[in-house]
């Protein structure tokens, strides 16, 4: 359940995961931020195009990859990915701001 | 010129609507003008650009569209964007000045830019932009009486919140007489409305 | 800029079934329709279903344009009629799956009569309602689940008529499979529509969705994040619990689950039986040559 | 008699259309509203839905539209007058009701807010193509009244009008507004309670065993009842006779339909209402209504500036047709020239009732938008200079 | 002649609230309308309700013809819309006693959406519903009753749907009063009728009456008098039983009885308490001044 | 392409109208019906349910008309061939669907069987009063095809003629019978299924990438796919761009119902079919068509043996309407006489396409039974007498 | 109950009640004859002018008057009256066969 | 005389329309004639007058509507008052003689009365009454022959009834021989159909 804090949250400091956001498609709704388990976003300073704050990751270390943000998000603008030895998979290359 | 033709765009959501609404009200039943308002939606319902076209004129209105708008009222990039080459040689331009870059300015117009959202947050409620633009436009163009404005202003804007709103049209108002004395981008103030025969 | 790595946006595991090139959507911030959709996506890429044989059809709606969005076979048909558009399709081709995606609005205000009789036949449609208490499209009016005294903008003064319980209506008038979660919930939305997407006969998931812009702010219930919030804290989860008991009002608590899960043969299956039994070998099959693999 | 003050908002406002249409509503006595949500029409109901408790009306939000356009009708049979709002899709799913309407004597207003078309089409932009389905859309023969605004104020006056003439010929009225002039705002001046005309139901002062429920009087309108009050009538959309009694037979179809048809073609000069502007010398005549008659106005006056006679001739009660004045300035014009937001409506009328006398050239508009000015005035410079039919 | 007295026939209790003039009606020989109409004009004298005030309304069907043979005013409306155009009379007029007087392709089949939505709302209307498993007007065609395998002269080779259990249904969609009798249950109907018409809110009695014409025969019931001896030998006494379990097929048992009895505030009551609660003093009353008594 | 057998019921059959449609239905090689029984029509249905599941075929009996009239669509996307069938009240409850059909290029065939109107009516007997809703039914700009058999045979024929129609230009086409025509009995031939002519559907061939769904040829039609196919097209009721997604602006409006309405527009010669009967040297031509057209038919013989130059022209196919026919009569002809079962509403037409050359002369009739042939008689030999326009 | 036969069935042979009948209006459905709890109704021979057999009394004494055959009567055809004294009310002299 | 004209009228429920469908049924398609039947109802669905039309031609037939039969076929005394007026001077009337009083017959009809119920009740079912009367309409009339009437009931009633709706058939046909020997009520037998040319 969503709610619980998965075991991967405590502070092991090893990067196993990461998000790829979609910063234009971004309206701000804060979901991924609020139910992000470990915690490890926050709304970006800066504006979208769209006139939002988008998230960014507060702390590498701690993302899981889980990809919940990846399911709460209703624009389709972030989604986890689990890392294997901390690397992105080979073909994760493209700009992720893309509009 | 019998009419006078203004436009306000925007993005849903900033109450250009509403704005244009108050304005309209302001110069149909305060200053006995003959009003039509038209507002187009963007295509999709909802965070998409729309816009307010205000005719205003001595006589009965026939024809509600705008020609090629007076003065124009921009508060998003996109609204400058469309709206702003269609402005009449020697118009007014009026703009958010934090949400658009007035750039390029088509030829004779003259700009005035007012920092609304800014001045909104100062009374803590951004939502209150839109009356912050319609005091900065009527201390600028002079259309209508501030007394007018301002009762438009109370009877339009959502019970229990007149003061809010009140406040935020003055501070649009005092900025607007403020801008007015500082002179326009060009330096070169706004003549008397040709139809309200006031500055 | 802050997206630490650059990473391939087609890998979204959404992007699969998403006709991204309509991005962006229409909905509003904080509106949790997306949100649905991902789960959507999500029960579909592990149903390992050949996505070509998968049709979604919809009503009209801000629930309703979810048809647009998938890249699926996909049918935005006319207000409230998405279940009978669906029977058609289903009946001329039983070997589509099809997924009736729409509002309660949709689905139970103007198609209510759809909805019970597609329930009593037990066609295999899945059908997903996403509730949001209103009708969001056309600005927020009172809906057939807007809970009494709710404000709405055809009832200023407080809604003065009860929402309907859904999960109630749908298990009377003969659904096979009845389920209610929140946008909260989203990996159970995910789990319910893969087992939606296996079961046999008419399905029923209701989504409670945040509608900030025209319920939630006018209900002060805050933005979507709040109303998120809000149906977390509210929800109970009731596996198994009686229909009868899971209606929802203003305030108090959302009953959560799977409620329903029953064996029933499905129209068609009885449909098969009943022609096969007494047609014999003249039975020519159902609408039959119209469908190559 | 006179309009019940607590419903009139007197004074000067700066509505648009569709609030502009509630407040007529209420001027003309109107307590009950039956609807369902459309774009662009679902203003005129949540206005209603704010003032109506207070004045002692109601707002009910129905099921759907086929609900909401019967709900009315139990609403006027228990003594209420009562209208119903929609748009296109609505507006078709009211169809059989309308006919129910017809066929029952049941004065009741519709307002048709036409958005762009067919089907789902143009939510939130404007259209005008649902006209000859405001005339034909329901199966079988009958007769009713359309009107098309042309501004907020006509859909102020115009909506108390629909409301009256729904009571005097016991007939559905439609108001086909548009999304243009629903959506525009203007000063709209309303006037007090004690200058509104507000037409009463026809009740009959007949005793129970004298009073005929369906029997006619010289106009073709039957008194009426509501429930209630110990008449004990029946009212059924089948073919009945003047008790109101189911009569399945050729004599009574044909006595009744005939009737119902007669009580408007009879009295179609009296229902028909036009505008004319500079048609006395026109060459030139333009034929528009709702919003479209604003932009052509201004198309005709820029061809008098160009030196072209050109007029504007529009209706206000489009159906019944205003048949007579086109059939006379037909016999006297060079051309018609026909501005509406569709392919070919009103035009065909125009066509028929000039009877080949002038030629009738439609400036069609697929919808979403007015035409410009532009597009008429080439049109009517057109056939200032040309005699050629080009439809 | 073989009356052994001559009495006055306007004695007949039926006369009263009939429009004698119109008989013989329209009905076959041993259909149930009639005698439904016997047991209603019972109650309806022993309610001692003024009958001036006592409104009647119909939609298609043999069944949508009760309206016009009884001396109320009543209304024959269109096939389906019985219940919405009651809703518009009683909400206008809330002193008119509104009873819907329908059958259940009528009610439930092209109606089910404002059955459901009426009781949902608790409006104070009165529905009966004949339930002769068919669509007898218009020839004998399913209808949302026909059990399965059932014969009508669109299931030709048995009836495939089955068929709802309106009871459940009305139940389920917020009906306060939920009853059942057969046409050969005469006592009971004119007592439920009677409670019917007392009670405040949405009332819905079933009354399953023969159609031999167009049921019975196909379906080897027989004529009238031999569904009726098959009613009364199916019937089972089940007063408050769940309503989920009164479902009916096309052999078996045929709960009868009343189901559901409960309180909850009528449309009307919940609409004056909100208004009047939000709008204090400002609020005018409902439609109030249509309704000199 | 040729009938599929196995829906072919080849030989000489004596069968009513009704009877007759359902089989042409399944020759022309509908699978799908869907309906909700209403008289005069459900015979055909009630047929298509004993037939359809001998020949791989299923009739679902719907909730009401608007599940019926959208469940042959959702059929039609999923590859079937599909029709539904109605009258009078079901047929205005289909209007919101003839129009989402139009909108969507849906090829679908609906049956209305006339019944006597507006409302209930005359639910056993005849009309022929929906013939202008057949047109205009709908809200918002489309055109459609309707066809009106005159007998059994036609009922048969024409109903294929319809299927195939609806393929060919991927509109709604409907079969505008009516009771009398539905009810008559007469002997009907059904030739072998290599003899009948049956349209396919016009499916594209290209592969999904460069399938444009809405697309046209130069016909105006485009090519069609069905869903599970894996083109994962969409299709909405909305004004929608080629690719067929909603697209909410004034030039995609434009576009796409322009096209709708061209599509139809300007094949409209090759769609129109009338049958002429002494046309050739009359003085009178009466117009009718359906059950009356033979009626009427009497009535020009009996003119002719009193001397009288009367001639026949039987519209076959209704909507598009025989414009060009109807004008180049008008100029030679002395007057046209219009006999349909309604108070006037193909004679409207007939009088538009005269454009004032001759006059339109209406014998109404309220329905309920045909016109004796007297009535048609009595107005064709006044006709004959004079020229004055009596409308 | 209905099925429950009233104690006044038993033969006291005292005229209680009686039925009234309007032979054209019935239809020959036999519902009176079947639900009359003393059994005291039968088919007549005759046709009515619609063509059926009404019923007809057979047992004049044992009819209770109960009306039950009334609140059957699908063509409101039959009813059943309380006799006093055996006796019709004063008023019971309109012929029973009006058509 | 290129068409001759045929009435069958009688209470619903009686399968006057059955009978006349399977009368034309053996006219059209075993006798190779134009055929056309129209049937109405009573205004009301049920129990009322129906009626069925006929006509018979060598040539196609445009009006299917009779003028005035030349045979009318009456099962109940409904039937016969109102449709008797109209038939034809020298037609020919068949009636359910228990059913139907033929009183007053119009001027130089000539009347064969069959006691169909009583021969369909001898059979056991009431209801094959109607084609009792299609035999007994075969014998006298000599309008189709006998074959092509048995095959067109074969082909018109239900599945399963066949035998017992020829059975009836036979007996009417034979009790039309015997009727046709004793003659009319005016003694004078009907002549041969103009237009099928066999008695
Ligand atoms: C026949 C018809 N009536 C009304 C409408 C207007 N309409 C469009 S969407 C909608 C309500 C949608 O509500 P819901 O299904 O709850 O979806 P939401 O927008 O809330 O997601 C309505 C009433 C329509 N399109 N067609
Ligand atoms: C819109 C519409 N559709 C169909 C019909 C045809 N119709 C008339 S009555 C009826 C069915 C009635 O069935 P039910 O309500 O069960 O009554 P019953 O005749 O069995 O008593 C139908 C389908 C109609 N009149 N109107
Ligand atoms: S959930 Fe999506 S839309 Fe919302 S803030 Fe996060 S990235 Fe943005
Ligand atoms: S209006 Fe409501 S339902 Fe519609 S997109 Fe916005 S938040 Fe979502
Ligand atoms: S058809 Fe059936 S329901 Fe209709 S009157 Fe006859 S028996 Fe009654
Ligand atoms: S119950 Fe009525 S209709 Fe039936 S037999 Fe008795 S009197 Fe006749």
């Amino acid at each position: 359940m969503p709610e619980e804090a998965p075991p991967e949250a405590k502070k092991t400091k090893k990067v196993r995961g990461t998000v790829v956001i979609n910063l234009a498609r971004c309206k701000g709704c804060g979901f991924c931020i609020a139910f992000c388990p470990p915690q490890v976003l926050e709304f970006a300073e800066d504006y979208n195009p769209q006139g939002y704050h988008p998230p960014r990751l507060t702390d590498p270390d701690g993302c899981t990859g889980c990809d919940l943000c990846g399911l709460y998000c209703p624009d389709f603008a972030i989604y986890g990915i689990m890392l294997k030895n901390g690397a992105p998979p080979s073909a994760a290359r493209e700009k992720s701001d893309e509009s | 010129m019998s009419q006078i033709e203004i436009q306000l765009g925007g993005l849903g959501g900033q109450g250009v609507v509403l704005a244009g609404m108050t304005l309209g009200r302001g110069l149909a039943l305060y200053e006995e003008l003959h009003v039509s308002l038209t507002q187009s939606f963007g295509p999709e319902a909802r965070g998409s650009a729309c816009n307010v076209q205000i005719i205003a004129a001595r006589a009965p209105i026939f024809y509600p569209y705008l020609e090629r708008p007076d003065i124009l009222v921009t508060l998003s990039q996109g609204a400058f964007r469309r709206f702003a080459p269609g402005l009449k040689d020697g118009g007014l331009l009026l703009f958010e000045e934090e949400l658009v870059k007035a750039e390029p300015l088509p030829n004779g117009v003259r700009a005035y830019g007012v920092p609304a959202t800014r001045l909104a947050e100062e009374l803590g409620r951004k939502m209150v932009m839109n009356m912050v633009v319609l005091g900065f436009f009527t201390a600028v163009t002079g259309l209508l009486r501030p007394e007018s404005a301002r009762r438009a202003v109370s009877e339009s804007v959502p019970r229990g919140t007149e003061a809010l709103n009140l406040a935020a049209f003055e501070k649009g108002y005092t900025c607007g007489l403020e801008r007015l004395t500082a002179g326009t981008r060009e330096g070169i103030r706004v003549c008397s409305s040709p139809i309200s025969g006031r500055s | 800029m802050s997206a630490p790595v650059e990473a391939p946006l087609a890998a979204n595991p959404v992007e699969a079934v998403l006709r991204s090139f309509r991005m962006p959507h229409i909905w509003c911030p904080g509106c949790g329709i997306g949100t649905t959709v991902n789960c959507f996506a999500r029960a579909l890429e592990q149903s390992k279903l050949n996505l070509d044989k998968v049709v979604v059809v919809s009503g009209i709606g801000c629930s309703g344009r979810v048809a647009g969005y998938l890249d699926l076979d996909s049918f935005h048909t006319t207000h409230g009629r998405a279940i009978p558009f669906a029977t058609g399709m289903k009946i001329a081709n039983p070997k589509l799956t099809v997924v009736v995606y729409s509002g309660d609005g949709d689905l139970v205000g103007i198609g209510g009569n759809h909805f019970i009789h597609a329930a009593r036949r037990n066609l295999d449609l899945k059908v997903i309602c996403i509730n949001n208490f209103t009708y969001g499209m056309t600005g927020g009016q009172m809906g057939p689940t807007t809970p009494v005294s709710a404000l709405s903008s055809t009832t200023p003064f407080g809604c003065f008529e009860p929402g309907f319980n859904l999960p109630h209506l749908a298990e009377s008038a003969g659904a096979v499979y009845v389920a209610r979660w929140t946008t909260y919930h989203v990996r159970q939305l995910a789990h319910t529509m893969g087992e939606m997407l296996r079961k046999n006969g008419f399905s029923f998931l209701e989504i409670i969705s945040p509608c900030p812009t025209l319920y939630g702010q006018r209900n002060r219930l805050g933005d979507g994040l709040a109303m998120m919030k809000h149906f977390k804290q509210q929800s109970v989860l009731r596996h198994g619990a009686p229909t009868k008991e899971v209606g929802i009002e203003l305030q108090g608590p959302i009953a959560v689950g799977k409620f329903v899960d029953i064996e029933r043969p499905s129209f068609l299956d009885v449909m098969n039986e009943q022609l096969g039994r007494t047609l014999e070998a003249e039975y020519a099959g159902c609408v039959k040559d119209h469908v190559p693999d | 008699m006179k309009a019940d003050p607590i419903g009139v908002l007197t004074g000067t406002h700066f509505f648009d259309g569709d609030h502009a249409c509630c407040e007529g509503a209420l001027a003309a006595g109107c307590r009950f509203a039956a609807g369902y949500p459309i774009t662009p029409s679902t203003e005129i109901v949540e206005r209603f839905a704010q003032r109506a408790p207070l004045v002692g009306g109601m707002f009910l939000q129905m099921e759907d539209e086929l609900a909401a356009s019967i709900a009315i009708q139990g609403a006027v049979w228990a003594g209420a007058k009562a209208f119903t709002v929609t748009s296109g899709p609505g507006f078709s799913l009211m169809m059989e009701h309308i006919g129910f309407a017809a066929m029952t004597e049941t004065p009741c207003v519709i307002v048709n807010v036409q958005r762009g078309g067919p089907s789902t089409g143009l939510p939130t932009l404007p259209g005008q193509a649902d006209m000859m389905q405001a005339r034909w859309g329901s199966h079988g023969d009958y007769e009713l009244i359309a009107l098309a605004p042309s501004s907020p104020q006509e859909c102020f006056d115009l909506t108390i009008h629909a409301f009256n003439l729904a009571e005097q010929y016991r007939v559905p009225v439609l108001v086909m507004m548009d999304e243009c002039v629903g959506h525009m705002t203007e000063k709209v001046v309303i006037p007090p309670a004690s200058e509104i005309e507000v037409a009463p139901r026809r009740y009959t002062r007949l005793p129970r065993g004298e009073y005929v429920p369906f029997h006619a009087g010289p106009d073709g309108v039957p008194e009426m009842v509501r429930a209630g009050e110990g008449y004990r009538i029946h009212v059924t959309g089948m073919t009945h006779d003047e008790q109101g009694f189911p009569a399945p037979t050729v004599e009574a179809q044909q006595k009744l339909v005939q009737r119902l048809v007669e009580k408007i073609r009879r009295n179609a000069e009296a229902i028909v209402r036009y505008e004319e502007t500079g048609v006395e010398d026109a060459e030139v005549v333009v034929v528009a209504y709702g919003i479209t008659a604003r932009v052509a106005r201004r198309a005709v006056e820029l061809a008098r500036q160009q030196g072209v006679r050109a007029g504007l001739l529009r209706p206000v009660v489009v159906w019944p047709f205003p048949e007579n004045r086109i059939a006379e300035l037909a016999r006297r014009v060079r051309a018609f020239v026909v501005a509406e937001m569709n392919l070919g409506q009103i035009a065909l009328e125009v066509e028929r009732c000039s009877a080949g006398n002038a030629p009738t050239v439609l400036v069609p508009h697929g919808g979403g938008a007015v035409h410009h000015p532009e597009e008429i005035l080439e049109v009517i410079l057109a056939q200032a200079r040309t005699e050629e039919v080009l439809r």
